[in-house]
């Protein structure tokens, strides 16, 4: 089981969204935050102050899956994410020792698979 | 004794005279420039109540810009009618243009027109000029580029609304004619209405329309700028009867009633759509109640105004249904709002008019000759304001692109127009020092030092 | 000779005329005029004051339904008010209620009333209609189904305020009986406040009342209301002597002066307290003072304004105190600020008053009867506000259920009343294409595209 | 005959008589009443539009703390100004100061002064002396702590502003002199200019100041703010002809035009220097543009107001720039906005200055010798002003600091002044209960429960 | 040691943070993140324009526990933050090599033991 | 490769990012979130209420590097972020099993080496 972590661009998560759910992942967390990376900042003014700003405007998604799904769900990413010009973002894989889903108390395999309803 | 008669006679003439002084011929009435005066202030509210009405319904990334289209307009077409738009709208000229008589506000003083001073007269036209071209501007937000819409506004202050003005107000050919408009719905907006919507198609569709959801960033300041609007409005209605008089008060009692009737309307109708009244709903519904009793405010009884309100919500309402489902990009619906909401009501003044009121009669009082001088006034300016508007932006278009790329569409407009953000946190922003030689400097490095969190 | 005199005579008489047509009788006065069309867009303006005082102290997630509690009274209180509201709180009637003699605005024409247009005395007294109605929501924010609650503040204003309105402004026996209430201490701010206490009662309790912190979620736009209010205030007390003369004049310095003492009572209440005076503190202080003075505006010296404002601090400080200790979520605390700064504005008024202001001697100047009066005043108003409210409560409860269930209550109000949120970013939105045919659809799929970060 | 003549001629006494009666000697004007009512309660809502300007350009951590430096001067300097400081500014008094004849507001009735109530032109000069106090306010917030900033403003109220008041309008040496100062451009702006500069140099940088970057956390506020001064100001200036007549509309149209060229020439300018045109800059430039014309705003044709407008937003905009090169730490700019702005609005005053248009000829007219008189006007009131505010602040230090420390500085004035903030959303925010005995207790516990997210 | 990350109702926080109180785990961090799993979406409109919020509003702990408290933590929260209704959220437990404390430099265990003062 | 996880005060993120752009650590992802450790509480008044509040805002920081980073990242946020008060905040490191740049589809170590440009 790991945990994916992926920081994208905002106007990315649209598409991102999309091709999770054709990966058929469907359950995920997502975050805003602010990076910091190879991107040139923006320059602002505010009255006699300028300023650069060096961080800019991230997602990030943190998914749950189980050990065949990890593939598919990069691969979903990168593809979605990708726009080529610097600043697109990274995926972190991390692994975890357990899952719990909180409504049944069902641990690891069985966490993570989304609930029928 | 005849010369002491005559003496009686000469002492008479004096108190006649005397009396004459106490109940001048209509010159300047304070009480008059009183009600004038405020209203000319709330008109001039009423520009950032469209600032923040838009600014609240935009996207967080485009509110400053959405705003400052609001907030600039006060110098742009304010200047520009100080110049050349009041006289061309007021100077005598023709039947359709004034002339430079008044130029560079040369012969502006201080003597009456009507009962007020003129430079006051003048004011209160000028804040109606600065409203009017900011309606364009939900249209195009979050994606038309700042110079050349503000190249649009102030060329269309001077060649559209200038024309129009001097039509209707300015002595010129649907004066003539009769058409009825109290306070501004062909001028303001059916005008402002057919230009946005000939913005909004020339100026092109934002990325990503109809593909991703645009929601409004802050409801509250939408409710805000239609509440500046709705007690602005007053001034620009009541104060449309030039007098602090009994049709300040009509005006003003329909100017109150005809929103509320539609505020009702448009929950119910918003209820039986959707299932829920909503709050974007209501601020909608009271601008459109304003727009389509603004013709009519002068002329009609109060009833009527409330019958007026009621109706006038039905097309607007279901105009912003049609468009949503469209491909047009009119923003925030200004074609829905003022445009259709300006032809209900100025046709609909052709129906309720009542001579007991003020004016003419309309349709349901005898007159359906009325009906036809409004749908005139309507037509002309409609076909007016859409052709002079496209070629405008026709030729600004030729010197410089009017819509935004998609970059910076999609790093948001403050950004890319302004060099700034609505909302900072200071989070990660590098301070750039240019110390004063004579200064200490800051810091050893030259040019940065760390930015930090708010 | 002795024509010639008497021509002369004749003349003279002309003379005369001529200078009574200089003074008339007070007919309609323009400047009376110009005042009252302020004042009653000042007190219009209020309507908003209160939705953003209130919005601004409640939780993002029930914002827009807070504030639309206030805005939708425009409609529904505004209408049922033209319809047959004011009819029967200023019709002839009899001691406890009007008639319908001016029922859907009949006979509401453009003669005096007073020294004003009828039509604008009629727009005037609706403000206060539609301004108190919104007082009530204070109390229930956070639960009351939005249905059930306009129909309560429409009937309300039909059943209680109407008449209680009549008791003292139209005619009916509170007036008779010489109780002082220059702006409506009894009929908007202690009947509004008791009606919101019996609807917090009625409705019950929120969702983890007494459980969580529910913290105000932008105090910024607390204090823009509280401004709102206070600006819009001069009209409320101000636009109450009906005319531009010295008693306007001095209610509308008193308007200012209250609030100012109470102001500096309560930041020292607050600080001996809390050690801090605090903003939310100070924008209640602004409200309270105000509410106090309102039925001692005209009748006061500006000194006893001052005093009152500083004494009237103390009992709603501590009802709030001691309120957020009890198990009454009367929410914003109208009770405290409403309800019991008007009955000590009441009283006080029988107090201060002094005929040299205006109006009769209050127990400082000799007259402890008057006080009495007030007293009678306040416990009439407080018994039929009480009940009426709560058979009227009741009634529509059999109905409709009052409050929000506790899930509704938890995804916040806006969403379950309005379907709509005060604050989106767009994050995760949807877009729900319903495409007119005609059109090319955006994308293959039937009804869905992705939604995008805004 | 003779008699029946002189039966005419005392006839026609009376009629003259009445015809004076309908025009009486300047008592209390209705019309100039209604205008002052409405003037002051304009100038009333300025100090909330000071207070959005400010609290929307400090971050998030500061905007209440900002907000109330503004909202409690209408307590601390209102009821000064009504115990002491209108007596001390327009008691007869000698050339420097006022006497104690209106002390505690007596004497102040409804008798005319001028042609309006008394006790009204007391309430519009208090409106004067609360929102002069909280411009000072923008050059030490982030950091002076509430208690000792209230005693300032108070007693600078008293000390400062009650004396120059005096000097200008209450018949003081400077009036004497020639000056004109037609709303205040001494009186309050550069006055305040200077006090603020004096006050952030006294009380000390910010934390962290020229290390990071401080950005305005709410730039729609900033703007607001500016609408509403911008809204305000009509009061100022128009209200300043204390009447309703030809000398309120000029003055009115003035103030209308100036802020207008102001925008278009600081918009420019910021182009040029930035390559964009900034909300941040509008806002402040309009700002400036109404500080340019106070002075003048009644001594000027329209044509000098666009220009004066115009010429007067390179000073200011200099003076940004500059300022924020230097260590001086003075935080929203009120010395480049308030003071530069005031004083080249004083100077260009005895520039335009037009007796055609209402007062004196200035040099641009023939008259070189007002720009003289402008001119010690200025240097009067910046030594007065930077000795005395520099005397007060170095008095209240002795007592007690100035500055919050840096730790209460790091965790934000308005949790450390006040006890509270801005924006919450109740998370984590644990209720402390003190439930009255008589009620069940909500919870086993003694004091504390848990605190959940709004 | 471990790190547990746990996805929760924003009105369960109250109750998972008494809840842990109680199993004296102290040391937390919360943010404010948006889930997607299985639950219904709410409609929303926006004059002509219908959304479907796919996203649901949840809080997101992040606790650094030494291996004995692993087991308390997770059952504190599991209880504590259970409806029994979809969208009740998950726990993941990562492993984590190395915790230090900021303020004192301690690494591990004694990074994660509340300070006494 | 490890994911290190610092929870820090928001007015020392200033001299973190300058203490990591001098350790050349220059990719990383920023979010603003609530903290519960060891300080004493903030009181505020609402009116009639008052409130303890229990979370304190923190910056956090999340810098995914290849092991030889690992020590320096560490080090430098130690020194940078640290005041000797209560409340300075922890640093978890976290094992990452694979790290993806979105624009290039890079891995690993390459993924997290500053692009040149
Ligand atoms: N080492 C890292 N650890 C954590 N986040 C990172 C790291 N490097 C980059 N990021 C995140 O990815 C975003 C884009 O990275 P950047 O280096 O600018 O682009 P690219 O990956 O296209 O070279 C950054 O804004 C930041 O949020
Ligand atoms: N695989 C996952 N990875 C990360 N977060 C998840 C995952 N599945 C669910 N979540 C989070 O948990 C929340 C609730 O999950 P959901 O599947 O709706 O409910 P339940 O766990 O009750 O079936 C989601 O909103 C999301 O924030
Ligand atoms: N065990 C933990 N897990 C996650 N975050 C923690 C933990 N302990 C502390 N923190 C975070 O670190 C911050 C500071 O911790 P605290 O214990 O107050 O200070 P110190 O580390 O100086 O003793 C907390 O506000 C919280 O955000």
């Amino acid at each position: 089981m790991k945990l994916i972590v992926a920081i994208i661009r905002p106007d990315k998560l649209n598409d991102v969204l999309e091709s999770l759910y054709r990966a058929e992942v469907k359950g995920l967390t997502v975050s805003r935050v602010l990076g910091h990376g190879g991107e040139t900042d923006a320059v602002e003014t505010y009255r006699g102050t300028t300023v650069k700003m060096e961080l800019h405007e991230k997602v990030r998604l943190e998914i749950g899956v189980s050990n065949p799904f990890i593939e598919v769900t990069v691969r979903a990413i990168l593809e979605a994410a990708c726009t080529g010009e610097v600043g697109d973002g990274k995926i972190f894989v991390v692994p975890v020792e357990n899952v719990y889903r909180i409504r049944t108390k069902e641990k690891d395999e069985a966490a993570v698979t989304p609930a029928l309803h | 004794m005849v010369s002491s008669v005559l003496s009686a006679a000469a002492l008479l003439a004096a108190a006649v005279q005397e009396a004459a002084a106490a109940a001048p011929p209509p010159t300047v009435s304070p009480a008059d420039t009183a009600w004038m005066l405020v209203s000319t202030a709330l008109v001039l509210l009423m520009t950032p109540g469209v600032a923040f009405f838009y600014g609240g319904l935009v996207r967080a990334k485009n509110a400053l810009n959405t705003m400052m289209m609001c907030m600039a307009a006060f110098g742009v077409c304010g200047v520009i009618w100080a110049v050349v738009g009041y006289s061309l709208a007021f100077g005598t000229g023709g039947n359709y243009l004034g002339d430079f008589s008044f130029a560079l506000l040369n012969n502006v003083g201080l003597d009456a027109k009507g009962t007020i001073p003129h430079v006051l007269f003048m004011a209160y036209q000028a804040s109606f000029a600065v409203v009017t071209a900011t309606l364009i501007a939900g249209a195009i937000v979050d994606r038309m580029r700042f110079g050349p819409y503000l190249a649009f506004i102030g060329l269309w202050t001077v060649f559209v609304y200038a024309p129009i003005a001097h039509w209707v107000w300015g002595g010129g050919w649907l004066s003539k004619l009769g058409v009825l408009d109290f306070a501004g719905g062909t001028v303001v907006h059916i005008n402002a209405g057919v230009a946005a919507t000939v913005a909004a198609i020339v100026v092109g569709r934002r990325k990503d329309f109809g593909r991703q959801a645009m929601l409004p960033h802050n409801v509250p300041f939408a409710l805000l700028g239609a509440a500046l609007l709705y007690f602005g409005w007053f001034g620009f209605n009541g104060g449309s009867a030039l007098a602090s008089n009994a049709s300040a008060s009509q005006a003003f009692a329909a100017t109150m009633l005809a929103p509320m009737a539609t505020l009702v309307v448009w929950m119910l109708l918003d209820y039986f759509r959707n299932k829920h009244a909503t709050a974007v709903g209501a601020a909608t519904a009271i601008v459109v109640g304003l727009v389509v009793i603004t013709p009519a405010a002068g002329f009609v009884s109060p009833q009527s105004a409330l019958f007026m309100g009621a109706l006038g919500a039905i097309p607007s309402y279901y105009a912003i249904v049609w468009r949503s489902r469209t491909r047009l990009d009119d923003s925030l619906d200004v074609l829905a709002g003022h445009g259709v909401g300006g032809m209900t009501g100025a046709l609909l003044t052709g129906v309720f008019a009542d001579a007991a009121w003020g004016g003419t009669n309309g349709l349901l009082h005898g007159n359906p000759g009325q009906l036809l001088k409004q749908a005139t006034g309507v037509a002309a300016t409609i076909v007016y304001s859409a052709i002079a508007s496209f070629v405008l932006l026709k030729a600004i278009a030729m010197v410089s692109a009017l819509a935004a790329d998609a970059r910076a569409q999609g790093r948001g407009m403050d950004i890319s127009q302004h060099g700034e953000e609505a909302y900072t946190n200071g989070e990660g922003a590098l301070l750039v020092l240019e110390t004063v030689e004579a200064q200490p400097a800051a810091r050893p490095a030259k040019v940065a030092t760390a930015g930090g969190v708010a």
